[in-house]
């Protein structure tokens, strides 16, 4: 596979932009209504700096995209998508495999969990991002697996009671509400699924 | 949403410049907004650096000044600053005694400043605030949220900061007032971020809600609107279960409003609070009464209940010049 | 309606309660609640006493102390003091040389400190505070309405009286900063009288009451909500048009809040309101922002603009000691 | 005629007490929502202090009416009815006649005009206030003719714009509502013509 960088990033900042308010409308509900609004400040500037990111090789873009989210976006997220992009950008070769993916994002997901001192099963992020990559990992991975994973382990975070993040501050009260930031980890890897799937 | 602003998007940029320009003789708002210092330093002290998601107003920019911080960094409403903020923060403030950052214990506010402690190289220390008793204190989770005490903290540790004390032992002394402070909130309406447009919760007419935190996230449970004196008797009481020390001290009682609820009412909540306390034979030393920690709009208010010692009162008491607090000078 | 209170029978007397309380190292309430006083009197000085509806706090017990208030009278809400409360007052606090009353220009405080006057049997003078501009001042009606303006008169007035003024310098004194002070309000919602229950006016979600005055009184006309940037330029405009001095002197800007209105807002709108005044040239040299004569909850501000001269400057920046406002020591 | 005194002062302040959420919705329209609270407040201390009022001979009793009013109404109400009563006080004597009592309200008005530098026509109490009294003098006077003016001449400042008091503020806003203030006098007097045709 050889996407284009551009293309994925245009298609997931645009997905996460146009979602923008379905996911502050998720942290209105189990968290201070800004999940949306932080995430599309960090795309946005992102964007704005594109031609920058572009000109450089995969892993130092990665890291630039990191160190843009990291600075822009602020709040919980802010350092956890920056920490999976500046991770994915160390672990990554230039020109990646499918094998390689898994192993990036098994560390960057490791790195969140540090970063935030979190675990699986605390209703956040990490309840997408950690079945995905162990499934980029097993070897029965397909476009359509994975989006139907993604979708389904944010779905599962609807029923969990928050222990990180501020839907922990809810208790039992956090139970029945998706996770925003399992939401928008959702909408990044199935928008990345449907740019791949379209170049494959 | 009614609200005197312009566009949504410039809210935070206007407001901070309307807040430098009005307090020019004692503030600086970077250039780039980054952050709000001191405009006279005062070298060999160690600074003192704070921030958080904006809507707080007066805290912290309103706090940055003689005997309080040294410089705040705002974030966009609600939400923590970014690291590059608090990098050059501590830049522009740093005297070379060190830096103490002064955290409200939200996941967003610690990893944030986290990254900033290890990007910036250089020696910095943190205070975690974490005094709502609202939220049940647990190793397993986020733990209590930092609200209106973190104001406490900033005057106590401010004040002991313009005496020379070194980053250690201001930082020892931070942990202390968090420890010995304790707040809850409640709400009668919901704050709105502008950016959202719309109330983050809705209430009833009837309706409160109780232990809120200051971004409207809803707290331990919405109830019926009950009467002044039943809700600070619920307040004390869950603030002095948690407060041991309050048994044997003096005690600061501060009534803080969310900004939206008038002085005539804040002054009849203290009333009832400091009944409360009174009936349980805790002794009132110091009070403070304003909209000092705010969630923008929302209509409430919090109870804090500092458990003071002598250190304490005599840094409670020197003089501070902010633009939102200022006695003794 | 949502408020912090008991029985509405009783929100003025555990308010007072609460806030002589809160403040008893500086000032006292007297045990009827006819009157709040200075803890300690300062000999030979003229008195100086204001008073009005309650609703508007710090207005005006929130502003004795040293440097201001020797004594004020806090009505029912928005209902003017009775007599005997200002008698009673003047009872206290004259030291001898005087009293002098300040009275914001409505009717039935006009009446109520005048029927004290007659009955005390002081030597009393009185100052008349019309400093709003959305009223058409008029020698056939009641004319303009005492607003925020009357905190700048209180403030100037009382550092004079400190430096032992006598009683007609000060009336001259009072008068002046009157004339040179010029102030209009915005309401983005009605405020509720506790005891009334709902809120005095309705305004539809899209709209705002341009030129309101601090009672939550219908103002110049209804429109729609404008942005803070149109807001402050109508408001200065019409302050301006009717505020001469301020061609040629530095002015005091003062963002007034109305009580549901935070911080964050009031800024934004200074910022608004000086970039008015800069585009036409007028010098800010002193600044206020925050909320100091409120109608109970109303959200929305005032603008108050003060040309100053140098003796009003000195007067201004002179020590002060009271609940709501603090400087200098 | 030689009505009770206490029956007056009961059915004046019950009649007041009973009507003031009435006087307030008159005066949120165009005052500041209080004139039925001032009221109400002013005829309950006077029912709280009826012993020592009725232990006077009519023109002391009148004069402590005032006195209380004055002391408790606060507002321009307090002061303005005060002197109604205060005067009232001065000018009857013990056992007054029709013709007294004409003398004595004229007086009175004129007293409120010069407390409260008004005018008739300024859309006040001064606007059903005059009239009656003008009317007691006039010779033509009956229970049902007062009244009728009492009430016609409250009716009659709808359309009137304010002059004086709070109203004024609003200048041509203030077009199309009944004054608070006269609508109180209306009251008071309708009442005392209801007790007085009573006791006939
Ligand atoms: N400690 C943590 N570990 C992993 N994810 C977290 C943690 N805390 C918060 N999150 C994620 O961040 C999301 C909230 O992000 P956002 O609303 O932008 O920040 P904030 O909570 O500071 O307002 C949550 O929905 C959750 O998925
Ligand atoms: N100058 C005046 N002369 C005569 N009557 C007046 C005057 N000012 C006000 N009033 C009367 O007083 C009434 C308002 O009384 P109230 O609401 O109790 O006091 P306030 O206006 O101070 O709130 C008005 O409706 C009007 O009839
Ligand atoms: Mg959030
Ligand atoms: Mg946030
Ligand atoms: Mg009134
Ligand atoms: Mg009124």
């Amino acid at each position: 596979m050889k996407p284009d960088l551009g293309r994925l990033l245009e298609g997931v900042a645009a997905r996460i932009i146009a979602q923008a308010e379905e996911l502050t409308a998720l942290d209105s509900a189990i968290g201070d209504a800004d999940h949306g609004l932080n995430m599309k400040r960090g795309f946005e500037a992102v964007l704005a700096d594109k031609a920058n990111i572009l000109a450089k090789p995969l892993p130092e873009a990665l890291k630039a995209i990191g160190m843009t989210l990291v600075m822009k976006v602020g709040g919980a997220s802010g350092p956890l998508y920056g920490t999976l992009f500046l991770t994915l950008g160390k672990e990554l070769p230039e020109d990646p495999t499918l094998a390689d993916l898994a192993r990036a994002l098994t560390a960057a997901v490791e790195a969140i969990k540090a970063r935030g001192k979190a675990d699986f099963d605390n209703k956040t992020m990490l309840d997408v991002l950690g079945p995905v990559a162990r499934h980029l990992g097993d070897g029965t991975a397909t476009f359509a697996s994975v989006r139907a994973l993604a979708h389904q382990r944010a779905e599962a975070t609807v029923p969990m009671k928050a222990i990180k993040g501020r839907a922990s501050f809810l208790g039992e009260r956090s139970i029945g509400h998706m996770d925003p930031g399992a939401r928008s980890s959702e909408l990044m890897i199935t928008t990345l699924c449907d740019e791949l799937e379209a170049c494959a | 949403m009614k609200k005197l602003i312009n566009d949504v998007a410039n809210v935070l940029a206007e407001s901070l410049d309307g807040f430098a320009a009005a307090h020019a003789d004692l503030v600086q708002l970077d250039e780039e907004r980054k952050f709000i210092r001191r405009k006279s330093l005062k070298g060999g002290k160690v600074a003192l650096i704070s921030g958080g998601g904006s809507g707080h107003e007066p805290l912290h920019g309103g706090f940055v000044g003689h005997g309080m911080l040294d410089a705040a960094c705002p974030g966009q409403v609600f939400t923590s600053p970014t690291p590059d903020q608090m990098i050059a923060a501590a830049e522009a403030v740093d005297q070379g005694a060190g830096v103490l950052f002064i955290v409200k214990n939200y996941e967003g506010d610690l990893m944030n400043f986290e990254m900033a402690k290890e990007m910036a190289g250089r020696d910095i220390e943190t205070v975690i605030t974490n005094d709502d008793v609202a939220v049940e204190d647990s190793l397993y989770t986020t733990g209590r949220r930092g609200v209106a005490g973190t104001l406490v903290v900033e005057k106590i540790v401010g004040a002991a900061a313009e005496t020379g004390q070194d980053l250690q032992t201001l930082k020892s002394l931070g942990e202390k007032v968090n420890k010995r402070s304790r707040s809850m909130g409640i709400a009668l309406t919901s704050c709105t971020v502008p950016a959202a447009g719309k109330p983050t919760f809705s209430l009833g007419d009837d309706e409160m809600e109780m232990g809120v935190g200051i971004h409207g996230e809803p707290g331990r449970r919405r109830v019926k609107l009950m009467p002044a004196d039943a809700i600070a008797e619920e307040m004390i009481v869950a603030i002095l279960a948690d407060l041991e020390a309050a048994k044997s001290s003096p005690v600061l009682l501060f009534v803080n409003g969310f900004g939206g609820t008038p002085a005539m009412e804040l002054y009849l909540m203290y009333h009832a609070a400091a009944g409360a306390l009174a009936r349980r034979g805790v002794k009132i030393a110091r009070s403070l009464v304003g909209s000092y920690v705010t969630s923008l709009d929302m209509a409430g208010c919090s109870l804090t209940v500092t458990a003071l010692d002598e250190e304490m009162i005599s840094f409670w008491d020197a003089p501070v010049h902010t633009p939102g607090l200022r006695w003794g000078m």
